[in-house]
């Protein structure tokens, strides 16, 4: 999570130089690799929730079906439309240190990168998750299947697609916590000035982790909100 | 020799327009996949969804994440990642869709509907 | 094996300071970011573990005596068995090897500074420490009684202990496993010295690196595993709940995903200590390198799809075990390549039987045996009867204590020279590997037939007709403790009064033995350049003790 | 001095005494030893194979003096394939051998009488279809194959005869089973072999192998009971299954007579047997296994049968399998 792209922020005083490394060739590979079997970790990570997911939905597929229709497309595509703005703007923020652009740039896009990852949270967590709250579908004592009879036998797997909704967009949304945390570092440290065309490795490996979690949420978006259809009578 | 020098210190350029395009790409796919999911293809819909789903992954993967530019290694490594994911993904699935095989008469064949229920 | 340091026939002016003396107090220790340091600081911190694990073996054997239960009630039972399992699984086996001596020894075998991160390397340490804390917090609270496998339902619903404050410190150092594969990988993809190619790798580093790979690939899936489990007995509600739809099956599949190649994690840095040992004492070029390199490899990724033989008798669907059964005998094999290899390294050779070397040879012993026993489980119809009784408790502790522990044991006697800079009594390690040995085939062989006679596993009471064999075993058990017990006093001795080892007290080859004992804190004087293959003792000169 | 010596021959004896494997009294039991002694060979053999080696070797090639150069020996191709080809061969046969009789084992025969059993933390609650129940203790004839169906009320337990070398978890919230036949009449251990809590050690009970005559005098010899189908029926009537599920057919749900055993085509396509987790999910999750032509009404029952009910209700079903069959 954040501590590999925080260790190598710390690590990388300018020149950014590591007494354990022969040249600043492997050091950048090194971060690079690292960060990679970090992000393998992660795809296991949120592999194991996927999975479960997958078994479960081809056992209660109904349950899923109504659990899925819970959910308001709409936040969906515009959550996924916001990250995908968001990695835009990391990779241009990555592009500007690369090409050598002014500190003021390459902040401008890291920043404009927080606010959309901001926005993604801010409408997650209020239009969506306290909807939840309030129309008693978040799993637990107050699941509120007794006001749903339409619901039927199948109560019990929309609890459980509930699970799998909350548990999947939360730890998620703790990565997207985790991003912006490591989005502040590399504020701070492009404005004392610490990257340049020659190094900007924890800016690039930053942009890894970030990426990453816009692709989870890449998947997330077509298994939680789309899946079993939106058509009519679906 | 370790072979750190393949790549050095400096990474590949993207051009803004790569960058530009796999952006709207990806902008394309997502109201694509939105709007597919109100017609009904019946298994199909799945299929879709998640083809587009892993065409947009890809192009995140290959332009923003630099991996069309990366050496061999990162590669592997990718590959590695989901590999492995496919392997948990299958053997879980190869005992939890085959339960009722065992006092099932229908046999093999029982596999058919289990891979239609499995993709509707 | 180095041409620019490795001349240990007159050995150069020795440098008084070395890793251990450059600076001292507390602080130059907690804040140190030595892979050495670190390694050491993991020694310590997995040998208190290890006491508490054995603590609970014990007194679990003690109870044993009796069919009735000699000690404690059924509940303390079960709650020593669950500590032994935890303890010595998730906080002594599975950091043992790697994070001592291969955060040791491994920038110094490929000829490195240090590893790739070393700030995360401490930081990994603390990760660790943290998870440990948790863990004892769960033990002084009551100890939780669910088992090391934690299944649900009985481990989210139904056990009244303190469960998520203990899978709370599994997760953490989890995540300590995870950083220090990372570290490893790119340590040796990024980190070798010139000339050091893969095919001139200690075959220790072949196997650390097999094993970080499976911390990178399964160590996170146990993370979410128990992260889920720790959330549906937060909230009383999760994805393993049968009420609603749950499987609890499924946990099972996640938690084996990771536990089954865990056991690799355990074994594999001892093959590779044992690959070590074997040469260094027959003073032999290993038997087929590439073999012996590959199988580690092979073994690493075959691992991760058998583990659905831990649920031949679960529930799992006839078609699943079949495909399960055959994978779990095809990782047989490279064990077996090794095995063979091993034995074959020793013909023709120069053999000494220092400790380190007794220990070597008593893993081969043991883990064939181990091995083999591996085979009545990967076979569907004896499995049936064979799991879940004593025969899978047997069958496992010959190849986690007989093998990982042995090849532990084995590797800190070779080390040890090397990090502290002084020899132990030879004779006394000699004594501790002859009474380990008996002691631990006097634990652990009548447990296969008692396991065979139908005596189910983790039972605080149980049948009269098995306790004889009840008795033996913790008659053995006791052997086998002070067994363990010798090595803790010598070594703690020899620290301070042991002679001085000097750079290369076995005549071995390897970077390590070219650098002084123990090494400066930049591990070589003069960065060494590879251009010979490892083991090259045909060519060696005579050692010089 | 005397009194060790003692000591060592009641311990010679006692081992001399030990039996290596519990009694043989099933029919597949028999087939798991020679399994079993096959494999003992197998470890026998190459253990004692490496150990002599490694023995012999450490005599032979004992360092002789401190600066000794052993010659190099270089690795040959022959001898790797060798011992990578044997090994997998030896694994070949063992999986099929195995394997047949695994699923041997998971075949219960056509004929087996068939005893329900739900584990609770800690007992064994068995149901024979006659009606008795009995806990703990499980009373069967000898030479009568016999499938258990289990499941389980709290956490996961498991099945386990070491005389008939069979075991299966109980699972709740599913059904697994298992089979034996048993061949020779005696009394033998019934054990929980999945941890399950704080008594799981004794969790324990006896299985009574009769024989015909014994085992009739045994059931005829305990209180009257229903059948367990009787009682399911009397459950069909008081739980108002009778209204919709009207006999010979008709009514608003289809006729159970005949059905059990038969593969079955449900709305969504798929085509499965009827068997005791079909019915099981048909009482708690209707819809999921609802049948075309009928309309999805039938509401669930979770909550308000427990496991036993919902046994006597399969079992009701599975009698009227034997009647004729007058169409949906």
């Amino acid at each position: 999570m954040s501590e590999m792209a925080a260790h190598d922020a710390h690590a990388a005083h300018p020149p950014g130089f590591a007494h354990q490394f022969e040249d600043a060739g492997q050091q950048k590979d090194a971060g690079t690799l690292g960060m990679w079997a970090f992000l393998v970790t992660e795809i296991l990570f949120f592999g194991g929730m996927f999975t479960s997911y997958i078994i479960y939905r081809s056992l209660h597929l109904p349950g899923f079906i109504i659990g899925s229709h819970l959910l308001l497309v709409k936040f969906g595509a515009t959550n996924t439309a916001v990250l995908i703005c968001s990695s835009l703007t990391m990779a241009l923020a990555i592009r500007s240190a690369q090409t050598g652009k002014s500190k003021s740039t390459i902040i401008w896009w890291l920043v404009l990168t927080m606010i959309l990852g901001a926005a993604f949270l801010a409408l997650k967590f209020t239009f969506e998750w306290h909807a939840d709250y309030v129309e008693h579908t978040v799993p637990g004592a107050f699941f509120g299947f007794e006001n749903r009879p339409e619901w039927g036998p199948n109560a019990p797997y929309v609890q459980m697609f509930m699970c799998f909704y909350f548990f999947m967009t939360g730890l998620h949304a703790l990565h997207m916590v985790v991003g912006l945390g490591i989005l502040t570092v590399l504020v701070i440290m492009t404005a004392r000035g610490k990257f340049s065309s020659e190094y900007y490795t924890p800016l690039e490996i930053s942009g890894l982790y970030w990426h990453f979690v816009d692709i989870v949420w890449i998947f997330l978006f077509p298994l939680l909100y789309l899946i079993g259809g939106r058509y009519p009578g679906s | 020799m370790s072979d750190h020098t393949e790549q050095g210190a400096h990474g590949h350029v993207v051009p803004i327009g790569v960058y530009i395009a796999v952006f709207l790409s990806l902008m394309v796919l997502t109201a694509l996949t939105t709007g597919v999911a109100y017609i009904d293809l019946g298994a199909w819909n799945t299929v879709v969804a998640l083809a587009i789903a892993v065409v947009k992954m890809l192009l995140v993967v290959l332009f923003f994440m630099h991996v069309k530019y990366a050496h061999g290694l990162t590669k592997i490594v990718v590959i590695c990642g989901f590999f492995w994911l496919g392997i948990m993904i299958t053997l879980s699935l190869s005992d939890e869709l085959t339960r009722g095989w065992e006092m099932n008469p229908i046999g093999w064949t029982g596999m058919i509907p289990f891979l239609h229920h499995l993709l509707s | 094996m180095s041409t620019a340091t490795a001349d240990i026939h007159h050995d150069p002016v020795e440098s008084n300071v070395n890793y251990l003396n450059s600076s001292y107090g507390i602080k130059s220790w907690l804040l140190t970011v030595d892979h050495k340091r670190i390694g050491l600081m993991y020694l310590a911190v997995i040998t208190f573990m290890f006491l508490i694990g054995g603590v609970a073996a014990t007194l679990m054997r003690l109870n044993l005596v009796e069919p009735q239960g000699a000690l404690v009630e059924p509940e303390t039972y079960n709650k020593l068995f669950s500590t032994h399992g935890i303890i010595m699984v998730f906080f002594f086996l599975v950091p043992s090897i790697p994070a001592t001596l291969g955060n040791f020894l491994i920038p110094i075998m490929i000829g490195a500074r240090d590893v790739a991160f070393p700030k995360l390397n401490l930081m990994s340490w603390y990760i660790f420490v943290t998870g440990c804390i948790f863990a004892m917090i769960a033990i002084i609270s009551g100890g939780v009684d669910t088992g090391w496998t934690f299944y649900p339902p009985y481990s989210s619903l139904y056990s009244h202990t303190p469960v998520v404050i203990m899978a709370l410190g599994i997760f953490i150092a989890g995540f300590s496993s995870i950083l220090t594969g990372l570290n490893f990988v790119v340590t040796i993809h990024k980190m070798r010295a010139p000339g050091m190619t893969w095919f001139r790798l200690p075959l220790f580093i072949w196997a650390l690196y097999a094993t970080s790979l499976i911390f990178i690939l399964g160590t996170p899936v146990i993370a979410i595993t128990i992260f889920l489990l720790g959330l549906e007995r937060l909230f009383h509600v999760g994805i393993f709940d049968p009420a609603i739809g749950g499987d609890p099956l499924l946990f099972q599949h996640l938690f084996w995903f990771y536990s089954h190649p865990a056991v690799y994690i355990m074994i594999l840095p001892s093959m590779g200590v044992i690959s070590e040992l074997i040469t260094a004492f027959s003073r032999k070029k290993i038997f087929g390198y590439s073999f012996v390199a590959f199988s580690s490899l092979a073994i690493a990724v075959i691992s991760f799809v058998v583990w659905g033989h831990h649920m031949f008798v679960t529930g799992q669907s006839v078609y699943a075990g079949l495909v399960f059964s055959v994978l779990s005998f095809i990782v047989a094999i490279p064990s077996a390549i090794k095995v063979f290899n091993w034995t074959a390294t020793l013909y023709k050779g120069s053999i000494s039987y220092q400790a380190p070397m007794l220990y070597a040879l008593g893993f081969i012993g043991l883990f064939t045996i181990g091995g083999l026993t591996g085979l009545f489980l990967a076979s569907l119809a004896t499995d049936v009867h064979l799991n879940g009784t004593y025969f899978v408790v047997a069958h496992f502790h010959y190849i986690m204590v007989g093998g990982a522990l042995m090849g532990y044991l084995g590797g800190i006697h070779f080390w040890w020279p090397k990090i502290t800079g002084r020899m132990y009594p030879d004779i006394w390690a000699r004594v501790a590997a002859a009474i380990v040995f008996i002691g631990f085939n006097l634990t652990f062989f009548p447990q296969f037939v008692v396991g065979y006679l139908g005596m189910p596993r983790r039972y605080a009471v149980y049948s009269t007709e098995f306790q004889f064999l009840n008795i033996m075993s913790s008659a053995g058990a006791s052997v086998l403790a002070v067994g363990y017990a010798i090595p803790l006093v010598y070594l703690i001795w020899s620290m301070r009064y042991g002679p001085p080892a000097g750079r290369n007290p076995w005549g071995a080859k390897g970077l390590e033995w070219t650098t002084q004992s123990p090494p400066p804190t930049e591990n070589f004087d003069v960065p060494p350049i590879v251009t010979e293959d490892a083991y090259n003792y045909a060519y060696a000169e005579a050692p010089h003790v | 001095m005397i009194g060790l010596a003692q000591t060592g021959l009641q311990s010679a004896a006692a081992l001399a005494l030990m039996p290596f494997q519990p009694p043989a009294a099933s029919s597949i039991a028999g087939d798991v030893d020679q399994l079993y002694y096959l494999l003992s060979a197998i470890t026998i053999f190459f253990s004692v194979l490496i150990f002599s080696i490694i023995f012999y070797f450490m005599v032979k090639y004992r360092r002789r003096s401190e600066d000794e150069i052993p010659p190099e020996t270089h690795t040959s191709m022959a001898l790797e394939l060798t011992w990578t080809i044997i090994p997998s061969l030896i694994c070949v046969v063992l999986f099929v051998w195995a394997s047949a009789l695994y699923v041997r084992e998971s075949r219960p025969p056509a004929n087996a009488t068939e005893i329900f059993v739900i584990g609770k933390q800690w007992m064994w609650h068995l149901q024979h279809p006659e009606g008795p129940r009995e806990i703990n203790e499980l009373h069967v004839p000898v030479n009568v194959p016999v499938k258990i169906t289990m499941t389980s009320q709290d956490v996961i337990h498991d099945f386990y005869v070491p005389a008939f070398r069979v075991k299966k978890d109980a699972l709740p919230g599913r059904y697994t089973s298992l089979w034996f036949d048993p061949t020779e009449i005696g009394t033998y251990h019934l054990f929980c072999a999945q941890y399950c809590g704080t008594d799981h050690g004794e969790m324990i009970g006896w299985i009574y192998v009769m024989s015909a005559k014994d085992y009739a005098a045994w059931l005829a010899g305990g209180e009257k009971t229903e059948s367990m189908a009787q009682q399911g029926e009397r459950l069909f009537t008081q739980y108002g299954c009778i209204e919709c599920h009207v006999a010979g057919g008709g009514g608003r749900a289809p006729s159970l007579a005949g059905l059990y055993g038969q593969p079955e085509k449900l709305a969504s396509g798929e085509t499965r047997v009827v068997d005791e987790a079909l019915i099981r999910q048909a009482i708690l999750v209707p819809n999921s296994v609802h049948v075309p032509n009928y309309q999805p009404i039938m509401p669930t029952y979770q909550g308000q049968l427990n496991e036993e009910q919902i046994l006597d209700l399969i079992a009701y079903v599975k009698s009227l399998g034997s009647q004729e069959r007058n169409g949906k």
